[in-house]
């Protein structure tokens, strides 16, 4: 594999791994490299990213993760994209996070976080401000965590009488096809335990 | 047990009246009416399980190929020559017309596969959470949610593909690979000069062991690696390796 | 501000905006440009990453956002690290439903089951639920019946900027026109023949 098709690579996988990170081992591992070739090619890279003036990401390193970030000197900008929306509607992240919580009520954050892949604070922060979510309880176990469910103000202005009326999702719908399917296995693994 | 021909292999009457007329090369406009409504009658019947909510359809179009094939026997009427209708009316136009316009959608739900396929090779990442930056508003204004949007933004969410968890949280899970069962499966059978029984691939009664020896034995079919026979209906399936056997019928 | 910045700018900017993508418009204003100008930059920068061979992700226009995904071919390496939680892929009869709203809307259920022959509830309900297709209006007249359109998740999911981009709807051409001469001759005879 050529140097160039190697950079591509490590570029797509940190792309999609986003705020999540990936180990020395994961590149090593998809790149079929050993671990000090991967290193090397990260600090090429790294370097790379860093020096390009046309380059708005940088690799970071935390927590022995590489991950790609937006160079600091573009933070005055991304301000702008923050405050662009209008302060009355809401963000993907923030429908996103409020469509697990009224899908999956009560939740903990962690929960969320672990659908949405990303750290998810602020989305919260936000909900619980505008009164779309709040506390519904506590977690057993250790650290008993929040947890969070919607608000009647949230069903207000869906228009919505509860929350039974939500749209079903296409899990749900698709549930029926997934059991025919295991009933399949089912049937084959019958066949194949009356042939032993 | 019982062999029925599920109807599920079709999309409805118009789906199984083309499969017939492509099965049997017939001119889509020019439909013997008699040797289609025979056979559209002959697969319903071996279609033993009718489902409650679909079978009507299925009923519907059989009375409905009858009576065309019925008016076509009818001796044809001498009829009043008129200057805007100069033709006689073909009974079966009307059915023409809609398997034409099914076919057409049918083909276009193909492309939009090939859509889906092309797009799904796609991967993106989540927005990053922005919030740090923006001052929470304290605006007397209502927040504005669309059902859809929110069920937009969710369908998003399960479509994003996601990097899995490093491998130390990942002990407790076996991970088995079709790639790794392929190569299990071709050394079992080339170790032996006989043909293997299908069962004999499937050592380990686990769904997902199951699941990937199954694909397993499907990608290797499709790179023509081993050949599967069986000889009769419900006979063992036996699999043996394509390596050093001509096919039959190949020079 | 230089083009190298501009660039920068606009790779962080849209880093940030992940999925959820970017507007020309709010590129434009991010970058204080003119339409055209914005335009203009987004296609030089497209260009340039898709013909970089050292770089994994591209700049893919669904439903008219610009957005950062990686490029096809790297498919196979993240498919290695990555899950796919992702529903599955549409049904037959989920495709067919979809192809007939993409291509007649508005159109109501009715309409739909005229073509396809066959009572479409399940596949109309799952595309709802998948946010593929919304209501967009009710149809005049009596009944008032519900009338469907596609969605922007739906230019998404199939990978398109807009509408115009779906593949043309297949007619048999070929086919249809010599037979429809065929047909033409042959009634004329008949017709002729009765005549005499």
């Amino acid at each position: 594999m050529d140097s160039h098709k190697q950079k591509a690579i490590v570029e797509g996988l940190l792309f999609t791994a986003g705020d999540a990170g990936l180990s020395r081992d994961q590149i090593s591992e998809a790149l079929n490299l050993s671990d000090s070739e991967s290193t090397d090619l990260m600090s090429t890279l790294q370097e790379q990213y860093m020096n390009d003036d046309s380059r708005g990401i940088e690799i970071a390193v935390f927590a022995e993760k590489y991950q790609l970030v937006t160079k600091k000197d573009l933070s005055d900008y991304i301000k702008l994209l923050a405050d662009s929306p209008s302060p009355s509607s809401l963000t993907q992240a923030g429908l996103e996070t409020l469509a697990i919580i009224a899908y999956k009520q009560p939740v903990t954050r962690v929960q969320i976080e672990e659908v949405r892949g990303v750290k998810t604070d602020g989305p919260v922060h936000t909900l619980l401000a505008r009164g779309l979510i709040k506390e519904v309880g506590r977690n057993e176990g250790a650290g008993r965590a929040i947890l969070y469910g919607t608000t009647d103000e949230f069903l207000d202005y869906l228009g919505l009488k509860d929350l039974s009326q939500l749209p079903p999702l296409p899990e749900d719908l698709e549930e029926d096809e997934k059991e025919d399917s295991d009933l399949f296995f089912e049937s084959l693994k019958n066949g194949l335990e009356q042939k032993n | 047990m019982e062999y029925t021909v599920k109807l599920d292999a079709f999309e409805g009457p118009l789906d199984l009246l083309l499969h017939l007329i492509q099965g049997l090369e017939i001119d889509i406009y020019d439909i013997p009416m008699a040797d289609i409504s025979e056979q559209y009658t002959l697969y319903i019947k071996a279609m033993s399980v009718l489902e409650l909510n679909t079978a009507s359809e299925y009923l519907v179009m059989a009375a409905t190929l009858m009576s065309i094939k019925s008016r076509m026997l009818l001796p044809k009427q001498d009829e009043q020559w008129e200057e805007d209708q100069p033709f006689e009316d073909d009974p079966r136009e009307e059915l023409v017309e809609k398997l034409i316009e099914y076919r057409k959608y049918k083909k276009a739900a193909t492309d939009l596969k090939e859509k889906e396929s092309e797009r799904s090779l796609h991967y993106t990442k989540p927005p990053e959470d922005l919030s740090t930056f923006s001052q929470p508003v304290e605006t007397g204004e209502k927040t504005q949610i669309d059902l859809h949007d929110l069920i937009g933004a969710f369908n998003k969410l399960m479509r994003r593909k996601k990097i899995k968890k490093p491998m130390s949280t990942r002990i407790t899970r076996q991970e088995i690979s079709i790639e790794k069962r392929m190569n299990e499966i071709l050394t079992t059978i080339k170790s032996h000069k006989t043909p293997r029984s299908f069962s004999e691939l499937f050592p380990i009664a686990e769904k997902p062991h199951m699941v990937v020896s199954f694909l397993a034995v499907l990608e290797l079919v499709k790179r023509q690696e081993i050949h599967i026979m069986q000889d009769h209906n419900f006979s063992e399936i036996m699999v043996k390796s394509t390596e050093g056997v001509s096919l039959v019928g190949q020079p």
